[in-house]
């Protein structure tokens, strides 16, 4: 038997695995360094947030879902310097950003 | 059973490379001091195990056997904890006189490193617990690429290197092994083990991973590449404790196993197949040796040929007969091989301080100053080949005695043609000595403690076989070879 | 789950075929590293969370560490370099040496596989529950690390002050490291991250008596910290006084133990042998000064060489 | 599924141990030498998962051998530097005299 936090959770889940896939498939398909960690920062942290949410929905402790929290925020930090690093030395050696060619 | 004994033997050297490496003691004190205190341990661990012998076990952590692991003992464990000791000390010693001359920058981690060797033999020559050798095994595999990179010549970084993927190697071949006799038994105890062990395709197929692991890490013929250049290059002592202890270690270990936990399938081929590999690898090594240019390389390679000849201790217990006989060969061939081998690497070693490299073909002619030097090749040679009254004629006579009487003709050929092949190539390395002088200075002085111990182990070496009767009767005239399993 | 399981070896057979066969070297130990995680869910699969813990800390995390700052030693042009030379590949013997080793590879393999089939797996499981109220703690792989084989443990962490020592004698590093940062986001970072550090390595310490976690993980996570302060260019300057503290830090770990079975020995239980009452507080103490000595064992395996005071 | 993992880890094996001996890369056998370590370390554990109840013992062996092993990996990357610094290449000349 499902309950509603079951479904909440799961519905949540789906949606986080999602954004993922879009950030996945920007970092494929993207043309340059910087339009590629953008993809993935943005999409695949609002994924990863999606997912803790989901999981806390299904938890249903309160002590899971602040861990799950402190999980989502530690990695947002992480991603954001991680992103930062990329970028400054991507533009340091001189790589220019991909612009369209007219 | 007094409880110290085995951590003595253990620790002692393990917190002196500690205290050396926090610059509390100094290398050649530690050393020393190390050396002392096992002279009281051993004392000790052999007035127990002939009283109460053969066998002694104690369990640290105090956990009873399955679950728990156990050190174990008996005279051959106290004879080979003898012979490490000497040679650790003496190669301590000469390295005081060689570093400072030759290698001045190794003398900063030298010590540390050569304690923790030191340590992981012990623990080795202690260990009942399979899973227990493997961390023995690695500790013991790190310390030496350590020692023999100290040298900073790119042959030997290379040779460290080559015998790092090897050794490694062979410790996961191990591990295969092992992990297959504890998921076969759930035990890890090696006399545990040989009081269920029966035939089945996993058992023998961990015996031969094992095996397989343990002949690389011993340098037997097909897998035997890696020693020339790592023993041949490595600086003196460093060689000297490599092949005259680390190799006999690795040796023990398989000994233990197929006198022991392996003994039920020895018969038939295991015995011929471990026999065939002693058998190249005497003749492999033994070519070699007589194609080498250079002093220290003749040697290293004659480690190989002589492990070969320790190896033909299977297929003579296979053929039954004379156990005993063949039991205290192998001990006594390893006995006085340790000894010779450190001799020659350390002859070698004064040659390379006096003239600069140890080419043969290139030495001055004559002894020279050198006159104790050569005195000691000669007779750690002697000893090597198998002349009376040497402890390395003991051992191969013990062995040939026992393949006679259990009518193994064939090995028994084997032997003698070995001994002749050994004598052949030791002849290359003397005959230097005596060809007609030709004026050359030495470009050093030797220093003499670097003379004293190179003596010292050679006739060390001979003493052995003087001192066969009372080393006999101390092995036991019973061959019992693993402790009670329930201990 | 079977999908699950499955999924999960595919992706590591790639791994390791990416790790050992593409020609970058960089993406390969990045691949290396990917396999490490992967592995830890394996763990994790397989009922094993200890393992998974350290694995990823250590197996992956560090051993990738070490990776990288060993590429960043070498020059770029060593970093891209084809699998197998184009002459050897194209020689005479090349493809019957590789297929000699590829037969040789899946004969070993299917050897073990077979004898592994047929094992009886007793195991020693019912046997350790049975004592482990004994033991002093409740976890029970803690129990068999720092009690029923404390042995091993013991030597484990001189193999890893051997590797230290080793590692030195190798050669020295300039000190103190200097580093461009490319962005001042790093630093802050950092700052904010080293309280949650040491939170997390004390909480696994704490934690390995009852649940998964222990001195290994914790010294793992205290390593990790202090290479990322390296990182981020915060680093003390050297002195004599301070390199004769650390080789004490270093060994402190070993040192402890091994008092510890000492002084045991003498008031006469035994070598290593706790009495019941005191063994959950004298494993406790052994696995925080262990816990310290293993974190800074790791950043020094990491920095590769003896710190070289008279450069700077 | 313990009998998929024992084949995964059998493949591993036999994937590592030809990259280890054919790759003349010293960086990538280090890398080789790492991953057969993990497959052997994986049949340990899925033997202890086979046995019932639960064997946490080949767990403990696993936590000690994966210390060991990233020591010696260290070791060999620090020779690996070193070699590399004194020869200029990552790769090993074969001995002549063999």
């Amino acid at each position: 038997m499902m309950g509603a936090a079951d479904i909440a959770g799961a519905v949540l889940a789906v949606a986080g695995v999602l954004f993922f896939l879009a950030g996945t498939l920007g970092l494929l398909r993207f043309p340059d360094i910087y339009t590629r960690i953008h993809a993935l920062t943005k999409a695949d942290n609002l994924g990863l947030g999606l997912i803790c949410l989901g999981a806390a929905v299904q938890s249903g402790s309160l002590m899971t879902a602040l861990k799950l929290l402190l999980v989502w925020i530690l990695v947002l930090l992480a991603a954001a310097t991680g992103a930062s690093l990329i970028a400054q030395t991507a533009h340091r050696r001189g790589i220019r950003p991909w612009a369209r060619q007219e | 059973m007094a409880d110290w004994i085995p951590v003595v033997i253990i620790f002692m050297p393990l917190l002196a490379a500690v205290l050396v490496f926090t610059q509390t003691v100094r290398g050649v004190a530690a050393t020393l001091a190390t050396g002392g205190f096992l002279l009281i341990g051993l004392v000790a661990l052999g007035s127990e195990v002939s009283g109460q012998g053969p066998w002694l076990t104690w369990q640290p952590g105090g956990w009873p056997v399955p679950l728990g692991l156990r050190w174990q003992a008996d005279s051959f464990s106290v004879v080979m904890l003898a012979m490490v000791s000497l040679v650790a000390v003496s190669g301590g010693l000469f390295a005081t006189g060689f570093l400072p001359t030759a290698l001045p920058s190794a003398e900063r981690h030298f010590w540390t490193l050569w304690l923790f060797t030191w340590a992981a033999m012990n623990s080795l020559l202690l260990a009942a617990d399979l899973f227990n050798i493997y961390v023995g095994l690695e500790l013991m595999a790190l310390a030496a690429v350590g020692l023999i990179s100290l040298s900073r010549e790119t042959e030997a970084l290379q040779a460290a290197m080559r015998y790092f993927l090897v050794t490694l190697f062979g410790s996961m071949l191990y591990l295969m092994g092992v992990a297959l006799l504890y998921g076969q038994y759930g035990m890890l105890d090696q006399a545990a083990l040989a009081a269920v062990i029966e035939h089945g395709l996993a058992n023998v197929v961990a015996a031969v991973l094992i095996t397989l692991g343990l002949l690389i890490k011993t340098a037997l013929f097909p897998v035997h590449f890696w020693l020339p250049s790592a023993h041949g290059k490595a600086p003196v002592p460093v060689s000297a404790l490599l092949s005259a202890v680390v190799v006999a270690v690795c040796f023990f270990i398989m000994y233990r196993l197929w006198s022991g936990l392996f003994f039920v399938f020895l018969a038939d081929q295991p015995a011929m197949v471990l026999g065939v590999v002693g058998l190249a690898s005497i003749f492999w090594g033994g070519l070699q040796a007589l194609r080498q240019q250079s002093l220290k390389m003749i040697v290293a390679y004659s480690t190989i040929a002589q492990f070969g000849y320790v190896m033909l201790v299977f297929p003579v217990f296979a053929a039954g007969g004379a156990t005993v006989l063949a039991w205290h060969g192998a001990v006594m061939l390893v006995l006085a091989h340790g000894l010779a081998k450190a001799s020659l690497f350390f002859a070698a070693g004064c040659l390379h301080i006096a003239y600069d490299h140890d080419r043969i073909r290139e030495l001055p002619g004559g002894v020279g100053r050198l006159g104790w030097v050569w005195l000691a090749f000669a007779l750690a040679a002697a000893s090597i080949v198998g002349l009376p009254p040497s402890g390395g004629f003991v051992g191969k006579w013990r062995l040939l005695q026992a393949a006679v009487l259990g009518e193994a003709w064939f090995w028994a050929v084997v032997m003698v043609l070995g001994a002749l092949l050994t004598g052949a190539y030791m002849y290359r390395g003397l005959e230097t000595a005596w060809r007609p002088a030709a004026p050359a200075e030495a470009v050093r002085t030797v220093p003499g403690i670097m003379v004293a111990v190179t003596l010292f182990c050679a006739v060390g070496a001979v003493a052995i076989g003087f001192l066969a009767v009372p080393l006999e009767s101390f092995l036991g005239r019973t061959f019992e070879p693993l402790p009670i399993a329930g201990g | 789950m079977a999908v699950f399981d499955l999924i999960l070896g595919l992706l590591l057979v790639v791994l390791v075929w990416k790790s050992l066969s593409v020609s970058d070297l960089f993406g390969a130990v990045i691949s290396f590293m990917a396999f490490g995680l992967l592995m830890a869910v394996a763990w994790v699969r397989l009922e094993a969370p200890d393992i998974a813990l350290a694995e990823a800390a250590i197996g992956s995390g560090l051993t990738g560490a070490l990776l990288f700052s060993t590429l960043g030693r070498l020059p770029h042009s060593e970093a891209r370099q084809p699998v197998v030379s184009r002459t050897v590949r194209n020689g005479p013997g090349y493809w019957m040496t590789t297929g000699f080793w590829w037969v040789l590879a899946i004969l070993l393999s299917i050897a073990f596989l077979f004898s592994l089939l047929d094992l009886q797996t007793p195991g020693l499981g019912g046997l350790l529950q049975e004592r482990l109220p004994e033991s002093g703690v409740l976890n029970p792989v803690t129990a068999v690390l720092l009690n029923f084989r404390s042995l091993d443990t013991v030597m484990e962490i001189a193999v890893l002050l051997l590797a230290v020592v080793v590692a030195w004698s190798m050669g020295t590093v300039v000190w103190p490291v200097k580093r461009t940062l490319p962005s001042p986001l790093l630093p802050g970072f950092v700052r904010l991250l080293t309280p949650f550090f040491l939170l997390v390595s004390f909480s696994l310490l704490w934690r390995g008596s009852h649940a998964p976690g222990g001195a290994f993980p914790s010294g793992a996570v205290l390593a990790a910290a202090g290479i990322l302060l390296l990182l981020a260019g915060k680093t003390t300057r050297i002195c004599p006084r301070f390199m004769f503290w650390l080789r004490w830090i270093l060994a402190v770990g070993l040192l402890v133990f091994v008092f510890a079975g000492v002084s045991l020995m003498v008031a006469g239980y035994g070598f290593l042998v706790y009495p019941e009452q005191w063994a959950g507080a004298l494993i406790l103490l052994i696995e925080v000064s262990a816990g310290v000595s293993i974190g800074a064992m790791l950043m020094a395996l990491y920095i590769g060489g003896e710190p070289d005071i008279h450069s700077a | 599924m313990t009998a998929f993992y024992l084949i995964l880890a059998g493949v591993i094996l036999a994937m590592a141990f030809h990259a280890l001996m054919t790759r003349p890369n010293l960086l990538r056998k280090l890398m080789a030498l790492n991953i057969f370590t993990s497959a052997v370390f994986l049949f340990l554990v899925t033997l202890a998962r086979m046995a019932e109840p639960l064997d946490p013992i080949p767990h403990a062996m696993v936590l000690t051998g994966i210390v060991v092993t990233v020591s010696t990996t260290a070791v060999g990357l620090a020779l690996l530097v070193r070699l590399y610094r004194r020869s200029g290449s990552l790769t090993l000349q074969s001995t002549d005299d063999d």
